[in-house]
């Protein structure tokens, strides 16, 4: 019998607030699902939506996103900067036909340990549900090589 | 079936030198020991990091030293930074070898004059072995090479082992402000360094290499000492992409610096239109 | 216009004039003038729909300085918005438009051309706005498909982004190649990537005259990217590109207000 | 060389034979853009007829704008795997291409295999057809009388087919094609007599290749080259929509454990095409690329290879953003 799915979530997180979050959520010893790979940016203002793009080229099936909660950026306005970038983002993904559900955007607070791990564990949950991301990896199949129209007849 | 060019061999690093800041000399041994990879004074080949592409420089060691290849190369791109990040004993893709090598053999006889600055050596260096290997075969041969700092000069080793044999005429230079305090040899532009020496042009072949400046420099020189177009050598680079004149990055007019170079008479360059 | 681009040429206010004119089939081609005598190729009709500005940013323009530039509306609008983002500092630039009565009108200063384009600022085609419509009522999966299959004959010609005025950058992100960002390869994820990347950065600053998607040598609809994502912006934060002299880059400016419906 | 009759109704029974036979059919199909591509087909239904160029050319079943060059894969004891997968190659027909096109195959093979014969090119190639139909219709684009050929031309095809009067013309030019028509022999009759010049498209012819030869010596230093490249965007719609550009660019994709190494096309018009790592670019301004890629047309490769390699469909013509025009540039630079 094949293996039951396990998500792969990265997650792209600030220094300031989310990462500490998640190092409250470890020192307290909070249990949370364990799919998830933690990447450290500076603020959110850091995180390029490329970043993002290319965590799902190398084969993330979901992706969480988060920061200081509005007016606690540690550079005063990063994460509204962010915010704004996400709205149109999203939107544009949605246009796009994009499963955007694959991306959580949250505010976690250095405090929020607990908010946290609830964050891993409902993402890891939704996303085990929605199953592996190949649509996005099945993109390539229509690009024009008779080796690709091969494989699909397959 | 032909054989497939773009299948690289695996080459394990053997051994990294440090030339100069960010120059490194990789030599290199096939995994696979049954690889049939002979090549040619001058000749090239596609060196490639997986997962990062791949890049062409010249291949520094002689075929007259068998049994490892070495290479050198600056790190500028993508590639040469990946190539630079490599440890001993991780494995690297090459291709090769391609493109035309130098008459060596023409020369047989002949004093040979060598003229190269920065990393214009490394591709001349595997004349240079070549001909000093068979040192009784050839007549006076001379080395002008010079690089922008003393740090920048590159096989600093070898360049003292030059300078202390008597049948090898090394003239060392440094771009003025480059110079340390216990610099003892000349301090000029390479061009310069050969007109104050003025090297004879009967019965010699000219070999120059280097930045497209130092070419364009020192051919009125060579050319005062009495050089004919045809007696002087070059070695092209081109950004090259399959080294078999194919992809068409490397093309000057009709001609494929792959397959129809590197090494070319200063003659055949004046034939080609300026892009190079 | 020939009359009017000869003079000008003639008086010295204009080095270079950048116009239209006929190639053997007829077609509008864009055109370089740099004497009077050659003004009478000159044409200008409804097929010249190329967005002359993004000549702006080559060399060989910036180096004649005073320029005269043949333009539609698109292409003024284009101008306001690469103005707003202090793009042609070293350019006198004298436009050239025909307005909605016919009559030629000649515009020399900055101020003179906001107000024109003010008075006569586009809206969304008609058509985009149908093709907007329909394809936000369909379901996600069936944008999805949509768009997979339109991006799946992208050949990365780069065209849409060659055309596009606003797409001034010297290096592009394409380039950047340490991490490779974008695929170089025209696979369809590479594609998928590559689009999104280029509506993106182009989030409030297009100025919507279509071109890239007029101009795809494959047909994609590459416009209705950015045109949908300028609505977006437009409803969301206000302000319209290419309007002011003094525009606000809606992405790089905020309110504490912004929506954030979606975030956890 | 045979001829053969094939009634018109019979057309769809032979492809879809073809296709029962399991063979991959590409042909052109007319998608929602309005544009027609070569597209693998499930039924001659899909094909598109109406039409007098496709957007881009047939090349891609021979050269594909992404080719998979090899995987490799980092073994956990040290060791590296180099796959490629030249043997997945089907048997391919391409239906409907136009005698441009074709001529462009001709082109494509002597340029890949003439020297250091290229495998990948050599594989398609070697299981690939091409039925070639011949043009009742031209527009302003198109020029192959200007480069040595015409609209019922047979060079570079297996089968040239010729729709007229009710009957459809089949012209059986090698065995290739010959072993086509032989796996549905009873749909085909004899014939003996074709004249088809009447029935085929007239394209205005604006040079002669004699005169090119002869002209395009001297065309290297010519002051148009200037003028001739202004309007370019420098993108690489014509390069890729080219049925004899051959560009490539080589890319890994993947980590440095494992991926693969693709060969995509690359367009000598582009900025980026001959910069060296050091930022020196040989040919720094569009002038020169301009010129590079229409004396390599015309010139380089005919010095190189004998034939010129421009086949005139005015596909470069029509994709061109600002409608730079291939023959009107050659002409003001010859002058």
């Amino acid at each position: 019998m094949a293996e039951p799915f396990e998500p792969k979530i990265v997650a792209f997180v600030c220094n300031w607030c989310t990462y500490a979050g998640a190092d409250l959520a470890g020192t307290s010893r909070t249990k949370y699902e364990t799919n998830v790979r933690i990447i450290r940016f500076p603020c959110t203002g850091r995180i390029d939506f490329m970043l993002l793009i290319k965590a799902f080229q190398n084969g993330a099936d979901g992706i969480i996103v988060s920061g200081c909660h509005p007016n606690d950026c540690h550079y005063t306005s990063g994460n509204f900067h962010a915010r704004r970038r996400w709205i149109v983002f999203k939107s544009m993904l949605d246009f796009m036909g994009f499963p955007t559900e694959r991306i959580t955007f949250s505010w976690v607070s250095a405090a929020e340990g607990k908010k946290w791990a609830e964050l891993v564990n409902e993402t890891t949950d939704s996303v085990r549900a929605l199953g592996p991301f190949t649509e996005y990896k099945n993109l390539d199949f229509t690009t024009f090589n008779q080796m690709d129209h091969e494989a699909i007849a397959r | 079936m032909d054989t497939n060019q773009y299948i690289p061999y695996q080459v394990r690093i053997a051994d990294i030198i440090d030339e100069a800041p960010l120059v490194r000399t990789y030599r290199l041994e096939f995994t696979d020991p049954t690889a049939n990879f002979t090549f040619k004074a001058g000749q090239f080949a596609e060196y490639g990091v997986f997962g990062e592409g791949e890049s062409t420089f010249c291949i520094a060691s002689s075929p007259t030293r068998e049994g490892y290849l070495e290479c050198t190369f600056r790190s500028s791109g993508r590639v040469t930074k990946a190539l630079a990040n490599c440890e001993i004993n991780d494995i690297i893709g090459l291709r090769g070898p391609f493109g035309k090598a130098f008459p060596i053999e023409e020369w047989y006889g002949k004093d040979i004059v060598f003229i190269t600055g920065g990393i214009g050596l490394p591709p001349l260096r595997c004349v240079i072995w070549n001909v000093l290997d068979q040192r009784e075969k050839f007549g006076k041969v001379s080395i002008y090479y010079g690089a922008r700092t003393v740090a920048d000069l590159v096989y600093k080793e070898e360049l003292d082992n030059w300078k202390k044999r008597d049948d090898v005429d090394l003239f060392l230079t440094v771009d003025p402000g480059g110079e340390t305090k216990d610099w003892k040899d000349n301090v000029g532009f390479v061009p310069t360094i050969i007109e104050q020496n003025l090297p004879s042009s009967t019965n010699a072949i000219a070999i120059v290499a280097g930045p497209p400046i130092l070419i364009k420099m020192s051919m009125p020189i060579l050319a005062k000492c009495g050089f004919a177009n045809d007696k002087i050598f070059t070695t092209l680079e081109n950004r090259m992409k399959c080294g078999v004149g194919k992809c068409g990055h490397c093309t000057v007019g009709k001609t494929y610096v792959c397959k129809d170079g590197p090494v070319f008479t200063y003659e055949e360059v004046l034939q080609m239109p300026q892009e190079y | 216009m020939q009359d009017k681009a000869a003079e000008l040429l003639k008086n010295g206010t204009v080095n270079l004039l950048i116009g239209f004119s006929e190639d053997l089939g007829k077609r509008p081609v864009p055109c370089f003038i740099e004497t009077a005598e050659e003004a009478n190729i000159l044409v200008f009709n409804q097929e010249c729909k190329n967005n002359l500005s993004v000549y702006l940013h080559k060399k060989e323009v910036k180096d004649a300085v005073k320029i005269g530039l043949v333009s539609n509306i698109a292409t003024l609008r284009s101008v306001m918005q690469l103005l707003s983002e202090n793009q042609l500092w070293s350019l006198t630039i004298t436009y050239l438009t025909v307005n909605t009565a016919g009559e030629l009108v000649v515009l020399s200063s900055a101020e003179e051309l906001e107000a024109y384009v003010q008075a006569n600022f586009p809206t969304c085609r008609a058509e985009d706005k149908e093709m907007l419509d329909k394809l936000n009522a369909m379901t996600r999966a069936e944008r999805w498909a949509y768009w997979k299959d339109q991006l799946s004959e992208c050949v990365k010609c780069y065209a849409c982004r060659a055309v596009c005025p606003m797409c001034y950058c010297t290096v592009c992100t394409t380039e950047c190649n340490q991490p490779q960002w974008i695929k170089t390869s025209a696979e369809t994820s590479g594609n998928f990537e590559y689009h999104t990347m280029r509506a993106m950065h182009l989030g409030g600053r297009c100025i919507n005259c279509g071109e890239c998607g007029r101009i795809c040598p494959a047909g994609i609809p590459v416009h209705l990217l950015t045109a949908q994502m300028n609505l977006e912006i437009e409803q969301e934060f206000g302000g319209k590109t290419g309007w002011s002299l003094k525009s606000e880059y809606a992405m790089n400016s905020f309110k504490p207000g912004d929506k954030e419906n979606f975030i956890k | 060389m045979e001829l053969k009759l094939l009634s018109t109704s019979d057309i769809a029974v032979f492809v879809d034979g073809l296709l029962k036979a399991g063979k991959v059919v590409v042909a052109p199909v007319l998608k929602q853009s309005g544009k027609v591509f070569f597209k693998p087909v499930q039924s001659f239904a899909e094909v598109a007829t109406d039409y007098i160029q496709t957007a881009f050319s047939a090349k891609e079943v021979v050269f594909p704008k992404v080719e998979e060059l090899f995987t490799y894969q980092h073994n956990e004891d040290g060791s590296l795997d180099i796959k490629d997968q030249l043997d997945r190659i089907p048997e391919t027909v391409v239906w409907g291409l136009r005698p441009c096109d074709a001529a462009g195959f001709d082109y494509l093979n002597q340029f890949f295999l003439k020297e250091n014969p290229d495998v990948y090119f050599k594989a398609r190639y070697d299981k690939t057809t091409l039925v070639t139909v011949s043009c009742s219709k031209c527009d302003e684009s198109c020029f192959c009388t200007s480069v040595d050929s015409h609209p019922g031309d047979t060079k570079g095809s297996d089968i040239l087919l010729t729709a007229m009067d009710g009957k459809c013309y089949v012209e059986v030019i090698t065995d290739n094609g010959l072993a086509l028509i032989n796996s549905a022999k009873e749909l085909f009759t004899s014939t003996d007599t074709l004249s088809k010049e009447a029935f085929l498209a007239k394209p205005a012819t604006h040079f002669s290749m004699d005169e090119i030869k002869d002209k395009i010596q001297y065309a290297y230093a010519s002051a148009e080259w200037k003028h001739a490249s202004m309007g370019c965007y420098s993108c690489g719609a014509c390069a890729f929509a080219c049925p004899t550009c051959t560009c490539f660019d080589i890319q890994d994709e993947g980590t440095q454990d494992h991926g693969k190494r693709v060969r995509c096309w690359d367009a000598c018009g582009m900025s980026q095409f001959t910069k060296h790592a050091s930022g020196h670019n040989p040919r720094n301004t569009q002038t020169e690329r301009r010129r590079q890629r229409l004396m390599h047309k015309f010139k380089y490769s005919v010095e190189n290879l004998g034939v010129v390699s421009c086949v005139g469909c005015g596909r470069c013509i029509r994709v061109c953003p600002s409608h730079l025009n291939i023959f009107e540039n050659i002409l003001s630079v010859m002058n």
